[in-house]
């Protein structure tokens, strides 16, 4: 089944994977990202740590959220510095079913640790049980809604070679509004109000993301095409 | 030449201290051994049950001991990389990364150990106190310097760079030590003191000093076995090689039975 | 593949061009022309990856490179398109699945017809320079593209390395399938060779 | 004056600071990312945000230590890809005074940038006025410092070719002793106290690593020389 | 500067070596050898990047590269040490800082030179492959080393740009300099060259 377009951008999601393994720094930075936030506080704080608990929930979610935008920027100028973006444009596979396969991989190697750890998070920084589902659920969506984001600026960045534009001007405004539904969910839950509405949004934001994301991002990267 | 450079070079060539190794490692770990079985015996039979924390006290007896161990061996993987670098003494490779595992271990044990002991005296494993998580700091810098030691093929270059990381991290050590004063923490300030006196009863006293001379004691000889196994695996091509492990081939105990 | 008055221009000033040739089944384009002639944007034009901004560029096999199985472009650039940090192997197997490749071969025996048996399992970033560009060519050779797009595909290369190219080259030629690539004029072809010199730049 | 040693450390510090210019996104994204996160803090904290103040040093000071992880492992990463290191380390000049013009420069780009915004993280963890000054002090210091050791990590990762180790996870127990006398003296001020030993501890690890940073990260890149 | 038994071996294996040779002032060595054979990895023992791991190499001037003010070593490798996004202006400045320079021309002249008039503030990753060769040679024109270092100086460049190179080579020797290159026998090269080919590996 080689050359079939599922066939193409299996292995490309196969590729992103074994990179992701050979790279392992690059890949687990986001997770290291988040652990080391909880390990850091109570050394910033000393004894005030206590006083963090209430609300470290919180607090941990935006940063290990945010630590997803890391290096975002650079997921396609690899492929560009050493040609291999030109073999995707090339082989005459549908651009869209390519990019979605490197988000999915993306989330995978990126997203899903986030999501795995979190209760580990929450329980390190004191987050009552109850608001652990809610922070799993937020995480879970918001950081597919966001590792999307992210690789529709990372290519308008590559097609925009010589004008220098900044990734993470692109990504925050858009990023913003996810953090704030996310994070938004967990206070709800923590000051026992009902979080369904700020899910629901993150929800939705998924939704539009799925298809709309991986066509903007091959229409971006067909730019230099003209 | 630096007298201790020379020391090091006449000791340190690889077929002397291979000898001497072999030779000297049974004795230790059996001084260890029953250095260890007499501390254990005060420790955990003669002496008396805290009044206040009852008999989860004991645990004092494994958790401090190697809670020292942790930082001397941390020190001494410091100085031979020191010396590795300066002087590029290869023995002193070896040593400092031979060593590192060893701490790492010893490390773990102090975290497993308090966190046990946490349990019965302040109602939790673990809390986010600076003494706490700068131990916990501390095992991330042996793994990170494993880490490296095993991320470069060529074994001398990785040890070099290995040494160089033990090197920066040294800084590390006065803030776990003095943490205790640095911060309020929930744990134990400093009760045992080299000069002056110390706080904490004889009877309590005696036991642990014993455990302490008998896990450094077992520090030195695992030590000389692991030095061992990596000495035979670098100069494997190399003659003295053969000769050692033709010896070896008799007797009943091969240098790989000695890295325990 | 019929080229007309073809040229490329990028923020006005024009790079090269106007350039007219015919490229047929079977066929082989040498292009030529000084450092900076435009070589290496014809290609990528040619490939579909830069739009023309004068003249037409006609091929019997639909616009180049877009459509989802259109009978494909092959390309050999001055990067390999490979991943330093992947093995020979999974660089190669990568590569069959994006562009097809025939199902005779396995890929280790690809990468022995390059000479590269025994590093199959090597990490990219490990091989030399030659060995690199030598998996591309084994990636190349198993396409099964219609139009091969060559840039400077001698460089690098051994003497044996550069006769594997030109064998490589009539291979394609034989089945029908059309060469493009650019040289600098030091390489043998063969004598039928279609040649289009760009205007010297630089 | 080409050739000299001075001359040619001018010549990487200016090299440095052009590439930041022409590539602002890997320059800003710290100090972008930093604002951010301190930014969401109150938000994600909603009606608790009033609890931030007294532990707003701490905070500051884990974001700004976050913040300055951001693209660490790719200083020397970049040079080793494009044969630029190649260069310095055939140049002959001593490779000490080189690698502190990098440090210098990064300061500059990324480490300079934080201490002025620090009012801004400062106003927006509400963090009490009166401790702005003693937050902006030890920033500067301990940026510093970390800039150092960040350097000398990314130069060991590159001595490891196949970077299988984790540049944050070489950094972060080095940062520590760092970050806890940055955020204790702001926290000291905070809790009315005097922040004068950890600001003194501060300035001597920048006392100590000025000299020694540089020689370890030119023995760390020598690495490859064996 | 002499090598004699000169080796290297990476955990082990031996990459290339024993050779042995001579290279004199204004002396010029082409080191031959198949793909993978350890050319640039000879360069890189030379410039001393690795440290040979069998035999000696004895330089006159001092253990190579390393020294601060040693006489300097010069090396153009596969990659041409350049940032791509700089200009050539500035990545030839940075470099003349780096390894000194003749004060006798401006760092244009110098791009001039090479061919390169007009394109001094273009950022390199604007500019085509044997553009940006031509930068590196730029560098290397001006660097004052005793030694020079080419890992295939040829490629990638035009008929013009390789007379360049051998100009560029024949000046340093007059100079009384060393060179030592690596080639694929397909360089055209002067009679007096002493060769030494690396026992075929791939
Ligand atoms: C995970 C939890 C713990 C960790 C990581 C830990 C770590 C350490 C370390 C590193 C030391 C050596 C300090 C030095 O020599 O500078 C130490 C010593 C000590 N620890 Fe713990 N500890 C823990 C829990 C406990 C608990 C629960 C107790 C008892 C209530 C305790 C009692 C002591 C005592 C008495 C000393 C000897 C103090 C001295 O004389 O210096 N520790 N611990
Ligand atoms: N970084 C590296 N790590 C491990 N092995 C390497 C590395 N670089 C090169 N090698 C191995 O060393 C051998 C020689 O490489 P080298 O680049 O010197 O060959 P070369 O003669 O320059 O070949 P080419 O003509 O293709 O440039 C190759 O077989 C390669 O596999
Ligand atoms: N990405 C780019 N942006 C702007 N200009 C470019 C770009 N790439 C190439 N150019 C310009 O286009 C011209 C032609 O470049 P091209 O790479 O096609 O030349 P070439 O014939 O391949 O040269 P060479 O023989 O050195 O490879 C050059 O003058 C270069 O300055
Ligand atoms: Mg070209
Ligand atoms: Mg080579």
């Amino acid at each position: 089944m080689t050359g079939t377009p599922v066939g193409a951008a299996a292995a490309l999601f196969r590729r992103d994977l074994q990179l992701a393994v050979r790279r392992p720094d690059d890949a687990l930075q986001p997770l290291l990202f988040a652990v080391i936030v909880a390990a850091l506080f109570p050394f910033a704080l000393g004894a005030d740590a206590t006083r963090l608990a209430p609300i470290a929930g919180g607090v941990a979610w935006v940063v290990a959220l945010l630590s997803l935008l890391i290096g975002l920027d650079a997921v396609y100028r690899g492929d560009e510095e050493d040609g291999s973006l030109d073999q995707l444009l090339v082989s005459g596979q549908p651009l869209a079913l390519l990019c979605a396969a490197r988000m999915l991989a993306h989330w995978l190697v990126v997203g899903l640790p986030l999501v795995l750890v979190a209760p580990v998070l929450a329980r390190l920084l004191g987050m009552p049980p109850n608001a652990w589902p809610v922070a799993i659920a937020s995480l879970s969506l918001g950081t597919g809604v966001l590792v999307a984001i992210g690789h529709v600026c990372a290519a308008l960045a590559v097609a925009a070679k010589r004008s220098v534009i900044l990734v993470p001007l692109l990504v925050l405004p858009l990023a913003v509004p996810v953090l704030i539904f996310g994070a938004g969910a967990v206070q709800a839950t923590l000051s026992g109000l009902s979080p369904t509405v700020p899910l629901l949004m993150l929800a939705a934001g998924l939704a539009l993301a799925i298809p709309l994301a991986p066509l903007a991002c091959a229409a971006a990267l067909r730019l230099n095409a003209g | 030449m630096h007298p201790l450079v020379r020391w090091f070079h006449r000791f340190g060539s690889p077929p002397t201290f291979y000898r001497w190794a072999g030779a000297a490692q049974p004795w230790l770990f059996a001084a260890a051994l029953l250095l260890g079985a007499v501390g254990l015996y005060f420790g955990l039979v003669v002496a008396p049950a805290d009044y206040l924390q009852g008999e989860s006290v004991r645990i004092l007896y494994i958790h401090v001991p190697s809670a020292w161990m942790s930082l001397f061996a941390y020190l001494f993987v410091a100085v031979n990389a020191f010396v590795a670098l300066v002087w590029r003494i290869r023995i002193s490779e070896i040593l400092a990364m031979a060593a590192v595992p060893i701490g790492a271990m010893f490390t773990a044990v102090t975290l497993a150990s308090g966190a046990l002991w946490g349990r019965p005296t302040w109602g939790t494993y673990w809390q986010w106190d600076a003494r706490l998580t700068s131990e916990l700091v501390l095992l991330f810098l042996y793994i990170g310097i494993l880490a490296l030691y095993h991320a470069i093929e060529d074994r001398r270059r990785a040890a070099r760079a290995a040494g160089l990381l033990a090197l920066v991290g040294v800084v590390n050590l006065p803030v776990i030590h003095y943490s205790v004063r640095w911060w309020s923490t929930l744990h134990q300030g400093e009760s045992v003191k080299l000069f002056g006196e110390s706080s904490m009863h004889s009877s309590m006293l005696w036991p642990l000093l014993l455990m302490a001379a008998a896990t450094h004691i077992w520090f030195f000889a695992s030590l000389a076995g692991r030095a061992r196994l990596a000495l035979l695996e670098a100069d494997s091509d190399k003659a003295w090689v053969r000769e050692a492990l033709k010896q070896s081939l008799p007797d009943a105990s091969p240098p790989h039975g000695a890295s325990a | 593949m019929t080229a007309r008055d073809l040229g490329f221009a990028r923020t006005g000033e024009t790079i090269f061009g106007p350039v007219t040739f015919v490229l047929r089944a079977g066929g082989l384009l040498a292009i030529g022309g000084a450092n900076g002639a435009g070589k290496t944007t014809l290609l990528h034009v040619l490939a579909g990856l830069l739009a023309p901004s004068m003249g037409t560029l006609a091929t019997e096999f639909g616009e180049v490179g877009h459509a989802p199985g259109s009978s494909r472009v092959a390309l050999v650039g001055h990067h390999n398109g490979l991943k330093l940090d992947l093995s020979a192997r999974a660089n190669l197997r990568f590569r069959e699945a994006l562009h097809g490749a025939e199902e005779s071969q396995t890929v280790d025996k690809a990468l022995a017809h390059v000479g590269l048996a025994g590093y199959e399992s090597l990490a990219l970033r490990e091989l030399s320079a030659g060995q690199r560009r030598r998996v591309a060519l084994a990636a190349l050779a198993r396409s099964r593209a219609t139009l091969w797009l060559l840039d400077e595909p001698f460089a690098n290369l051994d003497a044996e390395g550069r006769s594997l190219v030109s064998t490589l080259i009539a291979a394609q030629r034989e089945r029908g399938g059309m060469v493009a690539l650019t040289t600098h004029g030091a390489d043998v072809l063969p004598a039928d060779t279609t040649h289009c010199r760009l205007g010297a730049a630089t």
